[in-house]
């Protein structure tokens, strides 16, 4: 048993930190956020050079970390400071176009390299949380493949270069098997777009597909059998936001922590006052059961467990990291 | 015991009822449905509505206009006004300055102010909060010097609500500093179109116009505009907090928040169900009605005694924590009901005239906003934490 | 609207409360749990000479209240005494009664008297809450019926004279039809009690029915059609308890509000920490709610949504009353 | 990173495993397994199981007889021995007073008392609480008069656990009035069978007889059993506070209870159904479990950096805290997934030797009794209250 990071990657997210904090401060992402690609390409492109896109893909993919823990902690980073650039968006593609027993060489170098930025588009208007619920089709023409219908709420999905989409190529619309993916250009034919902001200060698309073609090479893993691959997007996106997650809840509780030194009430600074005092004993023994869940999904990512301990990660998350969120807004 | 209203509340209530479906401009009872933000001449023409209908000060004592309802009518009023989508009547002047005025106010500040309250001719905003004054309300510092037969005001008032739309303000200044600090507090009445008054935007994080920084510079103000004592500001301020029972608890705006998200997961399908039918979402809607049924009596039972003459006591805390905290758990469930849809938020999106169609929902839009919006809800008119000194000291007197 | 109880009621009330305070004490009440019937048969008939069984029935049944506003109000003195004579069984009981169409004159005068006492038999070892599992059998044989089967947690089944028991007459397990009520005498034959104390003090019974025979004129209503009477008396009974709950609750908070202004620890009054006192003023708070709820279930209790208030005043004593009687302990 | 356990370590918890399989008496097991009552009998047999093994002190220092286990290995032994539904040995004489004997004991007192905790000659209970000193210890007023080379010992101590059993009692006592509270407290050691001791029961209301009073009237005590120097027990005291991390999440306990509950909830039909298929009860589990597997990797970091050589923090309070809420709930849900059959209550059922069929399902009996016994364990050892004020002030510094 060790809870420690190696040394490597201890360094690298601190520089990750201090990037962050040097570089995106809040106002400065306030712009970001606000701008019309929701990214700023010169600071991708630096955090690309500092290899924190690299850290999140693994050596067979031209990376040098991938595991859960180096995801974990450069999500964390990027959390402490609520960076916009669209690291989700591109961890997921990737991870799907491991998928591939094609040579995927040329996306990994675009995308590590922060040339170009790619995007997962899965989610539809009618699918909610149902990982299988695929209404958008893809059927045969020839050696090429059309696809129509609607795709939701796909993160950095206007801004992307390339999109990778879910169709069904059989079955029906909540069937397990019959899912299959496509590697779209953002500028394909037929795709039409329409982005806007969120309200984290992302920026997402909802895109229609009507007769978008493509070639049966950008099909990305065996026809009709992707919803694994979806699954496993899925597991490490949800350890990905979870671990921003834990880098917004350390600023919160350091943030809430300051006020309650320095907010003078009464003639005291207000964290003279027990009420105050035991529910921040509450929100920072919570935040110490996140980081362990955080650190438990992560050891577990790649293990035949990883759903159980990536859910439980997003179900304390969800009670404890909205509690603490709430609470230093009330105590401030 | 009788949960039913008598017949002459039920009376009060079909009559209430009928003007509303009658008189709320659909246009606006649009806006009021799906949150978006309403112009001042909205909040203008619902006033002058209800003022002409007699109904804007029915909680008013006749002598001053209005027709004298009691704590119970007041609460039919303010559930049939938000059944039909009316916008809430904006408060300052009519519910928070006048009954202060009626208590306080001289013969001629009541003969002046009130009749400008119900025509419209002034709206009043309030000058209560500062940068170092939020829950210490007593420790605020902004000055009013006497000089000759006039104040001068300096210092700052912050989180102004709707202060951008306002030509008047009643504020707390400090005309004494020594002694306890709520003995050197007076209640002011200023003229906002004053030289050295500024009021300065605060827009909130989701692009909201709605709270203001107003700023006092040298502001002469004549000595005529004291309400009340000099250095007795503090108690008319209290007798306010204490004295506005009714509408703290949001009862109305509850139930036509559950009704709107009824509305949202019913329409929501979840593995081709609607949402609504799912029986863990079901189970978190049933605590929340199960909570508002009983938060609605407790609401009646206070209101109830207050028109029979009861004091004031720490039940109007008890409605502010739990109202406040009932409403927020409404927005909480409407933000998860939508799912992936609560992500967009297009601000432009709120305003008057924006005719792109909706992303999503035409629902969605405003639901995460509000859910983030309504925090301050916890927070303003006396902190909740600030709710629970009161309702300890009154009940424990500890 | 009004929210005040009649002269008559509230006068009810008080003697009921100044009952138990002067006669109940807890020293004595801890006396007579630990009996072998759990109840004082002085007290008990005291109690009837008072009214107090009388208060719990209509005029019909020779008694002089009956509605959910004279029950709660009884149920909440008793509660505030954690009184554990056998009201409760005797309201069920009274309250399966009212279903029969003969005359139940006699029954009602044993039970308002206080000379017979009477239990509700419903509950089996594999129901739970579901109220139309019965299992127990009643088959015709003459003019006779012969029950077999087991009941369980019978409240005051160990001492009660008569006791009515819900069985099959046909059907299955959890047929919403089928299910008939008779009234067997509490020695009868082939009846065999099992009795024991609760953990809140009242004493209950496991009651084994082998070839139990009772006559057609035992039979209480329809045969076959007692689900919705064994509903009314669920609700009337759950009414009870939760009046029964705001009276303890009502001394909860009491007794703890009186330790915080006695118990000194660090040199003060621990009334005088902020913590303690927001926590106090949430339970008041919650104290609130939870008697609107039973106002609210009381005065719904012969309408048409009964059982939503019956189930909404159920579900929040659940949560915010233990959440005050855990709270009072903690804070003792 | 990495959260399999070393080479080592997992040899380590197979040695323990199949020893706990081996050696835990059957009878023991059983009772323990359903919560029945422990005799003294049963502690002192598997008191001398384990010493006899090594493992009784196994984190004791080597030169006090010990293994000098670190914490991960103490985590390890602890899992194991509650899986095998091993009783939770008395702690009093080997994991309170035994850590301040080595830190503050004398040669003598070391050499003397140590290896008579191992071999079970002595048994030891705490004699902290007083009536009027519970949150506030330092307040104690039960005093020590030096008289010679004794002290005249004179008060009382409550709630000491299991004192009936036990043979010694270490007391924090008044030995100064003057100055701070916590500067006149001693720590002494003194045998119960001296004259002017007297323990009196408190029996729960579920009939056990769990903890007691013990009222000293002019019992004469040697000098050489203070331990330390006079006016320093508070040190000692709180010395023991913050190094006893280990097993005060009670994490053990906790997987115990799960995979009991969980025994239970197969075997409860609801519809027909397992209660464990109920989604409703489903989910209430899984937010447990999720708790608790968040826990005790929070345990182990903790245990981690204590292994390392990290000072104690406010982590410790955190695991009591956390650790005693989170076992609370499963002694809320095991009470629920019962349901009628957690009424009947039978005290003497737990007594070993009662042969009468159990009342509803075998396990029903004890659950109801634990869910209240239970309570106690957020209130003893250091209220959570008092521990929140221990994080805040640590993590605060307020």
């Amino acid at each position: 048993m060790n809870f420690s990071h190696t040394e490597e990657r201890q360094m690298l997210a601190d520089m990750a930190g201090r990037f962050v904090r040097e570089q995106y401060p809040i106002d400065k992402r306030h712009e970001i956020a606000a701008s019309d690609t929701g990214m700023s390409a010169e600071l991708w492109s630096q955090m690309a050079e500092l290899g924190l896109i690299g850290a999140l893909f693994g050596e067979e993919q031209g990376g040098f970390g991938g595991s859960g823990f180096d995801i974990a902690v450069i999500f964390e980073q990027l959390g402490s400071g609520l960076v916009v650039e669209p690291f989700l968006a591109n961890l997921m593609a990737g991870t799907a176009l491991m998928a591939s027993p094609e040579d995927t060489s040329a996306h990994f170098e675009a995308i590590i390299s922060g040339e170009k930025t790619y995007a997962f588009a899965h989610g539809e208007p009618a699918s909610r949380y149902t990982l299988a619920h695929v209404d958008t089709s893809a059927t045969k023409d020839g050696d090429d493949w059309v696809l129509n219908g609607n795709k939701a709420v796909v993160i950095n999905g206007d801004s992307a270069d390339q999109i990778i989409v879910s169709a069904r190529t059989s079955g029906a619309a909540e069937d397990v098997d019959g899912i299959t993916l496509f590697l779209v250009p953002g500028d394909a034919d037929g795709m039409v777009k329409r982005g806007y902001p969120t309200v984290d200060g992302y920026r997402a698309a909802d895109i229609a597909l009507n007769d978008v073609r493509v070639s049966d090479d950008s099909r990305i893993g065996a026809e009709g059998a992707a919803l694994a691959t979806v699954e496993t997007v899925t597991a490490y996106a949800t350890l990905a936001v979870c671990a921003e997650a834990l880098g917004a809840i350390e600023q919160c509780i350091n943030l809430t922590l300051d006020y309650l030194k320095t907010r003078k009430q009464f003639g005291v600074p207000i964290g003279k006052f027990q009420a105050l005092q035991h529910r921040m004993a509450d929100m920072m023994t919570e935040r110490e059961q996140i980081r362990s869940a955080v650190i438990n999904a992560a050891g577990h990512l790649e293990n035949d467990d990883r759903d159980w301990h990536v859910s439980a990660l997003k179900n304390l998350v969800g009670r404890a990291g909205r509690m603490i969120a709430e609470e230093s807004i009330q105590l401030h | 015991m009788d949960l039913n209203y008598t017949p002459e509340e039920q009376a009060f209530q079909a009559e209430i009822r009928s003007f509303m479906q009658a008189n709320v401009p659909a246009a606006t009872a649009d806006k009021v449905k799906h949150h978006k933000r309403l112009t001042k001449q909205d909040m203008d023409e619902w006033h002058a509505i209800l003022n002409s209908a007699g109904y804007l000060a029915g909680h008013w004592p006749e002598q001053f206009g209005g027709k004298g309802w009691n704590a119970i009518q007041r609460a039919i009023f303010d559930e049939e006004l938000t059944a039909a989508h009316g916008p809430r009547v904006v408060p300052f002047g009519l519910n928070m300055l006048a009954p202060v005025l009626m208590a306080f106010g001289s013969p001629e500040q009541q003969q002046h102010y009130l009749p400008r309250i119900l025509d419209g001719t002034d709206w009043w905003c309030q000058g209560y909060s500062e940068p170092g004054a939020g829950s210490d309300l007593a420790s605020l510092k902004m000055s009013a010097e006497r000089q000759g037969d006039h104040y001068i005001l300096n210092g700052q008032k912050t989180w102004t609500t709707l202060g951008q739309h306002a030509n008047w303000i009643f504020c707390l200044v400090r005309t004494q500093k020594e002694g306890k600090p709520q003995e050197g507090i007076s209640f002011i009445l200023v003229d906002m179109d004053t030289s050295g008054v500024e009021v300065r935007p605060i827009i909130l994080l989701e692009g909201t116009h709605e709270v203001n920084e107003v700023w006092f510079t040298d502001v002469k103000v004549p000595a005529e505009n004291l309400v009340g004592e000099e250095n007795k500001g503090w108690t008319y301020a209290k007798y306010l907090l204490v004295h506005e029972r009714s509408g703290i608890a949001g009862v109305g705006d509850a139930l036509a928040g559950i009704e709107h998200l009824k509305h949202i997961a019913n329409d929501q399908q979840k593995d081709g169900k609607p949402l609504a039918a799912d029986p863990f979402f079901a189970a978190r809607l049933s605590e929340i009605e199960i909570d508002l049924s009983a938060m609605r009596t407790t609401n009646l039972r206070i209101m109830q005694a207050a028109a029979d003459g009861a004091p004031a006591g720490p039940e109007v805390s008890m409605l502010k924590v739990k109202g406040t905290v009932l409403r927020q758990s409404i927005n909480d469930l409407t933000r998860r009901a939508l799912g992936p849809y609560a992500m967009p938020f297009v601000s432009e999106a709120l305003e008057q005239g924006y005719n792109e169609p909706p992303i999503g929902p035409d629902y969605a839009n405003s639901i995460a906003k509000d859910y983030f919006n309504h925090r301050k809800t916890s927070i303003y008119g006396g902190s909740n934490e600030i709710q629970r000194n009161i309702i300890s000291k009154m009940m424990m007197g500890l």
